[in-house]
């Protein structure tokens, strides 16, 4: 009987739609009617959705924000409209007291994460890595790349020696890498391959096929997201590591604000995710079972 | 053209202007040694050129002679290779058309230079619009257009697009505009060739006026009897060369016509009697041919080598009519058959196909292709007849292109040239032979003498005998009498939208023609 | 293109792309070397070649658009629907030759809907085209509900990846695909056509060209070229990415066609330059990322490049350079030499 | 009623009843919160929108918008937030570079005869680029200056907001207006893409107006990236990518022709407010997936140019036009 609105960004990639198809679950479970937006990647017609949310009094507003900033005004709105705002997959800089609470992940934790599976795999080797970036100025891009060096900065073996743009795809992953392997004397140089999602390293790996090496032996590669197509990599001995940003971040949400509304029970602010890291070692076949039905 | 760039030898026909005459009072604009070379093409080899105060200078040549260049050239369109120009005395470079206009000089260049899309007055006033609190005041200028406009006796909403108004009103707009903007000089390249005689006339007035004014005005015109009627002075080009400058009366029409072609013109209209031989087999029959709010329906039989000249006012619906005739415009009443059988016109693919072909009237517009070589212009029509399969290769491209511009004396640098760079009567030329190459059974003609030189005007005219006389059939529309007069074995003369008389044999002459125009017992003369 | 081949040769495009890789030689030494391993050329030339084949193909079908005065803005986006229908059929294993022919098949249908809309409906081609790039992309990720539709099917990947004679398949496919265009339009009547179309619509009508049809079909011909572009991206990535395939390639293309010498106004076009154009674009993509300049330096570095070529192929400058090269026959009209002799 | 004025009734009347439709579905939509968040959320596309509709009658085309909006975003963040200027400073400062940035652009078409759709891309690539070199991250405003403008609106009964920026923006549209219908400059543009050799020739100084209208497009574009700015207090360098296509849409939509030559300024405040309506009919309705939302917009973008087109091809048969409809 509840009706909730979800300012979706948009549908980029396949992450973005399973988390758009298990939001639009969760919700049927609870057997909450959700009123869904697509905001084509633009924060104006983010805003212009939660407006629309907040003029058609709805009980609750799920935000996925595009962009950290720029949300003071409108949520200020949806505030004195006493409609309860939650936030997902991105913390944003506005007062706290204008949101229920944020569901995230930690992306710079994410970075670190994968950075520190390389130190400790690669051990003490001298080791030169290439990375892939997101789309330039994104907050994941940034904050992946943070992290990562920030888990690699101690280290005197192991370095950054290209880093480009992918934006996050997997047809420019994979045609950047062609580029770091022409670059890097044909890619023997290469010791690993550290991609901000699993798309962009997908292509990637194909780029070092088709170069004539072994992805996940002659370059260790590792990413983020554990998607589907990156367990099947890895079950096929391609892939090495991948830090999971799980797609499920409405249940958390829809628990919490469940909570709220109940007994007026204030959620903490920040639910963050596990940032949880998968080698071959957890059974990559079963995980891949497991997720391709949830709309990757 | 001419390939040798040696300068005109001084003892070329005629006496050239008195060098001094920079310092000569009265001189307005002088332009000495003007030299115009486009690519390897020289368009104007030292030309000099001199007007004075109160004179109408008449700028005479073969199309294709340099007179439009000539006027881009004072007028600041096109800066010359060589030669200065000095207005008052002051030598002058204008860069821009814009400060040949602040200084004095209105011009009308050859085509209609205006904007289609903006209304009457904004052509009119467009730069020097007058405002009020920095906002352009239209109702003053919405008064003033009423006043300009109705001296050429042409009331209409001045606040519609000009592209609602057919070629004759939109000339009209660009001399009273050039007329408003001269305060010295009135350059007017080919003003008349779209207009009928009583327009003309009011036209004459105006510049008589101006001249009393002491305005110098420049009138390049291919009419003849224009010139004597309302020249002081000639200066004749040729080839970009000068040929000579002289006043009016040490003149006659055949040795100005001389100093033109440089030959003399068998003069045509003599030979060609029009002829009362009982035309042939019927070709085709338009019954009640008609469409509603375009053209009354009409009932016209067309036989093989006959011309029919239509006749009428500006606006009287000929162009529409012919529109019509080549499916351009589909009938929506009425029908064809030709050789007896059943046509139906429903777009000139149809026309085209039973061998019609078809000279619009609005040549930059409806006609050439400006950017395509004259061969590529020439040869399209034939090509669409023969489809996109059998392609012409280029070398029976460039034996077509060059047979017709020898035929009909196309001046061209090379036939790779785009035609927007031929002059504008070359330009007509190329069109009828895009037709021709079709070779056509049904040809119809939109004012195919329009802004065409006496020499290529006498071809034409012989042209269409001869192809009348190959069994073509012709429906040519023309605005000029004794040219329709001396071509025509049967004239039919349109008054609002419909077709209101038929002239055959005797009764093919100016003044019964002008009768039925003007309506008078039109009946009678069915 | 009937001009003369040394000045073909020497034409700005060409110099250009010279100029672009040259400039790649510099911030990266290693750019020419070309090796040969399994069976194929390898090399950051032949990675210009093979990545550059999806906007060389989609130029080669706006070529022919843009000259008849139009523009495509969909192909992006017909790009995703074509690799989306692909890699449905490969995953739901149709039979082969249905793979191939089911997205050509619907990028015709998409081009002769644009087509349907400019020449039927005359609807201006910016806005008619602007329908189906922002419909065709929900249509593509409807398709694939906004997935990645991985497969692993030989022939489309083939396609994708694999190479003939040495030389990656995407770029044999759009060296094919040029040869065959500019053959179709200059051996025929065709190109004269479009190039009259695109000049004065109003006198093709008056010559009896068959405009409407023409233009349907050109519209059409662009939908099959972004269909193919759009199957060689799928099988590039073995998968179709309704999300990201051809994202704003339709800017890539038109700016390859314009770099290629042909006019936005319409009229005269030559489809290899294009290509060549297309080529001069992957150069400077291909050159920045091997040169290791930071990414958010992307974007100047190719302002930059593009503002050079442009200003070396003016309108203004051109004559100056046609003037060096230019050797134009001078053959006076009969007639005329004969007047003034 | 002068024919000229047909097409824009008719884009005005198609608002109208699509707008009517809308509140049948969704009465919900008929209040003054809706229609101040029109105003309010359309405002920069509104003013970027007004540059367009110039560029566009003078028939050319402007695809850097997008981008300078960014980059005025993110230079106007930097001038406030790093350097501690005033705003009303830096606002300054960025309307002025972004003019002399149209400029550039202008002066590039006219005298180098580049096309203007190459050469304003290449200053989309530019504007992103600097943008995106001077930030990467998008830099939050919190000058009490900002909170003080978007605190300015005036509470119309029923809760709706009629904002400082949404004023601004109904304020461009009325000076655009002037300018294109009332002042020389305005008829030069028109005549520029009537035909620009008889502009030429009648003595429009084609230079100098080329110029002008690049500028005045781009430094409404900077406008844009201010009032995006204050829309958002903060300057992102990805912000309002693809703004272009949208506002060259709103253009069209509001029955201005791409040709050039032919068009209103208040037509496109239609087109903008169409497209503001399709969005918020989308919200309402909520259950469009992300592809049926592409899909929706696809659709009624060509069913309003299709009614659009009707009364166009009725108003050309009913003025007798002989010209070639390019
Ligand atoms: N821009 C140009 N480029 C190349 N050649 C040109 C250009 N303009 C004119 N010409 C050539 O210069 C010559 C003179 O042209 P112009 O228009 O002055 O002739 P004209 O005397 O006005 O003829 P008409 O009486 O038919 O108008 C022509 O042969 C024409 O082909
Ligand atoms: N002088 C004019 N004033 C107003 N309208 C005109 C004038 N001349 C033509 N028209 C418009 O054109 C229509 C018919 O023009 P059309 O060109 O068919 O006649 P025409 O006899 O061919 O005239 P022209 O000799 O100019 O070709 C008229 O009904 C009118 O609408
Ligand atoms: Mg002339
Ligand atoms: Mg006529």
């Amino acid at each position: 009987n509840l009706t909730i609105g979800f300012s979706q960004i948009g549908s980029e990639s396949g992450w973005r739609a399973a988390e758009t198809s298990v939001t639009k679950a969760e919700a049927e479970k609870r057997g909450i009617k959700l009123k869904f937006a697509d905001a084509q990647q633009k924060q104006e017609n983010q805003i212009k959705a939660i407006r629309g949310f907040i003029a058609q009094g709805v009980d609750a507003i799920l935000v996925a924000p595009v962009v950290a900033t720029g949300w003071e005004n409108v949520l200020t709105e949806a505030k004195e409209a006493k409609i309860p705002v939650i936030l997902l997959d991105r913390g944003i800089d506005a007062p706290k007291d204008l949101y229920l609470t944020s569901v995230a992940s930690d992306q710079v934790k994410e970075g670190r994460v994968a950075g520190e599976w390389l130190v400790k795999t690669v051990g003490s080797k001298p080791c030169k890595v290439v990375e892939l970036q997101g789309t330039v100025g994104s907050t994941p891009a940034i904050n992946r790349k943070k992290g990562f060096e920030e888990a690699i900065a101690g280290q005197k073996n192991i370095s950054i020696v290209r880093s480009q743009t992918g934006d996050f795809t997997r047809a420019k992953g994979k045609e950047v890498m062609e580029g770091f392997l022409k670059a890097e004397n044909g890619g023997k140089d290469i010791c690993a391959m550290y991609a901000h999602n699993d798309d962009m390293a997908v292509g990637g790996i194909q780029a070092i096929k088709d170069a004539g090496l072994k992805p996940g032996k002659d370059i260790l590669v590792v990413s983020i997201d554990a998607v589907p197509d990156i367990f099947q990599a890895m079950a096929a001995g391609e892939a090495n590591a991948t830090v999971e940003l799980t797609p499920n971040m409405a249940g958390p949400a829809l628990d919490a604000l469940a909570a709220f509304l109940k007994d007026k029970k204030q959620p903490e602010k920040f639910i963050i995710t596990e940032s949880k890291l998968y080698t071959p070692a957890d059974d990559p076949k079963g995980e891949y079972e497991r997720r391709k039905g949830l709309g990757y | 053209m001419p390939t040798d760039f040696r300068p005109a030898d001084p003892g070329s026909v005629g006496n050239r202007p008195p060098e001094t005459s920079g310092a000569d009072a009265n001189v307005v604009l002088v332009a000495k040694g003007i030299v115009k070379t486009f690519g390897n093409h020289t368009a104007l080899n030292n030309v000099d050129l001199a007007l004075h105060a109160g004179e109408v200078h008449a700028l005479l040549g073969e199309n294709g002679a340099g007179k439009s260049t000539l006027i881009k050239i004072i007028t600041g369109a096109y800066t010359p290779d060589h030669g200065e120009i000095s207005v008052d005395g002051v030598q002058v470079q204008f860069t821009t058309p814009q400060q040949a206009q602040s200084a004095g000089i209105g011009t009308v260049y050859q085509e209609v230079n205006l904007l289609p899309n903006m209304t009457v007055i904004d052509n009119l006033f467009i730069g020097r619009q007058p405002r009020r609190y920095g906002l352009v005041d239209r109702k003053k200028m919405a008064r003033e257009a009423h006043r300009i406009l109705s001296q050429y006796g042409l009331d209409i909403d001045v606040h519609a697009e000009l592209s609602t108004f057919s070629v004759a009103v939109q000339q009209i707009i660009a001399i009273a505009r050039a007329v408003e903007l001269s305060g010295k000089v009135l350059i007017l390249d080919e003003p008349t060739a779209s207009l009928d005689r009583t327009e003309v006339e009011k036209l004459f007035e105006i510049v008589r006026r101006l001249k009393a004014r002491g305005l110098a005005i420049v009138f390049i015109t291919h009419f003849l009897d224009q010139v004597f009627e309302l020249s002081d002075r000639i200066t004749v080009l040729r080839n970009g060369r000068l040929v000579g400058s002289e006043t009016i009366g040490d003149l006659d029409r055949t040795s100005l016509v001389r100093m033109m072609l440089g030959k003399d013109l068998a003069f045509v209209h003599a030979e060609m009697a029009a002829d009362d031989t009982e035309p042939s087999s019927p070709l085709m029959h338009f019954r009640d041919f008609g469409r509603s709010g375009s053209v009354n329906p009409f009932d016209l039989t067309i036989h093989r080598g006959e011309v029919i000249g239509v006749a009428g006012l500006l606006g009287s619906g000929r162009t529409e009519m012919a529109r019509l005739m080549f499916g351009i415009d589909t009938a929506d009443q009425g029908a064809l058959d030709i050789d007896g059988q059943k046509i139906c016109l429903r777009a000139p693919q149809d026309a085209v196909s039973q061998g019609f072909g078809f000279c619009p009237e609005d040549r930059k517009v409806d006609g050439i292709f400006g950017d395509l070589s004259v061969r590529e212009n020439i040869i399209i029509a034939m090509q669409a007849k023969l489809g996109w399969l059998q392609a012409l290769n280029r070398d029976e491209q460039m034996e077509i292109a060059e047979h017709f511009i020898e035929a009909l004396d196309i001046r061209t640098a090379s036939d790779d040239l785009p035609v927007k760079l031929l002059s504008g009567g070359n330009q007509q030329k190329v069109i009828l032979a895009r037709w021709l190459a079709t070779d056509p059974r049904f040809l119809i003609l939109d004012e195919p003498t329009r802004g065409i030189d006496v020499g290529a005007h006498a071809e034409i005219v012989r042209m269409i005998s001869r192809l009348r006389e190959d069994g073509l059939a012709l429906i040519v529309i023309s605005s000029e009498l004794d040219e329709i007069v001396s071509y025509s074995s049967r004239v039919v003369v349109m008054r609002d939208r419909s077709l209101v008389a038929e002239l055959r044999g005797a009764e093919i002459n100016p003044s019964s023609i002008v009768r039925a125009i003007a309506a008078q017992d039109a009946e009678a003369a069915e | 293109m009937r001009t003369p081949s040394v000045k073909r040769l020497l034409s700005p495009q060409l110099v250009a792309l010279l100029g672009v890789l040259l400039f790649n030689w510099i911030v990266f030494p290693g750019f020419f070397d070309v090796a040969w391993r399994d069976g194929r050329l390898f090399g950051s030339l032949i990675d210009v070649i093979n990545r550059g084949a999806p906007v060389a193909i989609l130029s080669i079908g706006m070529t022919a658009i843009i000259a008849t005065r139009g523009v495509d803005l969909s192909v992006g986006a017909v790009m995703a629907v074509a690799g989306a229908v692909a890699a449905t059929c490969a995953v739901t294993g149709q039979p082969v030759i249905i793979m191939l022919l089911a997205p050509l098949a619907v990028g015709m249908l998409c081009g002769l809907w644009n087509g349907f809309l400019v020449s039927i409906l005359s609807i201006q081609p910016f806005v008619a085209t602007l329908v189906l790039m922002v419909a065709g992309r929900g249509v593509a990720q409807l398709i694939t509900e906004g997935s990645i539709v991985t497969f692993n099917d030989p022939v489309l990947i083939f396609i994708g990846t694999g190479s003939f004679l040495g030389l990656p398949m995407p770029a044999v496919i759009a060296i094919a695909l040029m040869v065959g265009a500019h053959l179709l339009v200059r051996r025929t009547a065709i190109g004269l056509f479009i190039e009259a179309i695109g000049v004065n619509r109003s006198a093709a009508n008056f010559t009896a060209l068959r405009s409407r049809s023409l233009v349907l079909a050109i519209y059409a011909f662009g939908g099959v070229c972004a269909a193919i572009a759009g199957t060689i991206a799928a099988g590039d990535i073995r998968g179709a990415d309704a999300n990201n395939t051809g994202l704003w390639l339709e800017l890539d293309a038109i700016l390859a066609v314009v770099i290629g010498g042909t006019s936005l106004m319409g009229g005269r076009f030559s489809i290899p330059l294009s290509v060549v154009g297309a080529l001069i674009i992957q150069a400077m993509n291909t050159g920045i990322l091997v040169s290791g300049f930071p990414p958010e330096f992307n974007l100047i570095v190719k302002a930059g490049l593009i503002i050079i070529i442009l200003v070396l192929q003016s309108a203004k400058l051109a004559p100056a350079l046609h003037r060096i090269f230019k050797q134009r026959p001078v053959k006076p009209s009969i007639q005329t030499s004969e007047k003034t002799g | 009623m002068n024919p000229r004025y047909r097409p824009l009734a008719a884009t005005t009347l198609i608002f109208v009843i699509a707008y009517g439709l809308c509140i049948l579905q969704y009465p919900g939509m008929w209040s003054t919160r809706i229609l101040g968040n029109f105003l309010t959320d359309n405002a920069f596309l509104g003013i970027a929108a007004v540059g367009a509709t110039f560029v566009i009658i003078s028939g050319g085309i402007d695809l850097s918008i997008g981008a300078v909006i960014g980059l005025a975003g993110v230079v106007v963040a930097v001038l406030v937030s790093h350097l501690g200027l005033h705003p009303i400073a830096a606002f300054g400062i960025v309307l002025t570079m972004s003019a002399l940035f149209g400029a550039a652009m202008g002066a590039v078409i006219h005298f180098l005869q580049v096309p203007p759709f190459i050469v304003t891309l290449a200053g989309m690539f530019l504007a992103r680029g600097l943008a995106s070199i001077l930030s990467q991250d998008s830099i939050p405003i919190s000058h009490p200056f900002y909170k003080t403008i978007m605190d300015l609106y005036y509470r119309l009964p029923g809760g709706g907001r009629l904002s400082a920026i949404g004023l601004l923006m109904l304020l461009v549209f009325l000076i655009g207006g002037l300018i294109a219908h009332r002042t020389r400059f305005g008829s030069y543009v028109y005549a520029l893409g009537g035909n620009p050799t008889s502009a030429a020739l009648m003595g429009v100084p084609t230079g100098p107006v080329t110029i002008g209208i690049y500028a005045l497009s781009s430094l409404l574009g900077g406008l844009a990236g201010i009032v995006y700015s204050l829309y958002t207090s903060a300057g992102y360098p990805l912000a309002a990518v693809g703004i272009e296509l949208d506002s060259i849409a709103a253009v069209v939509i509001g029955g201005t022709l791409l040709t050039g030559g032919y068009g209103f300024v208040f037509g496109t405040l239609i087109g903008v407010m169409l497209q503001g309506l399709v969005q918020t009919y989308i919200v309402f309705d909520g259950t469009l997936s992300s592809w049926w939302t592409k899909i929706a917009i696809g659709v009624l973008l060509f069913l309003f140019i299709l009614l659009q087109q009707l009364v166009f091809s009725a108003h050309k048969a009913g003025t007798r036009l002989k010209k070639a409809a390019a």
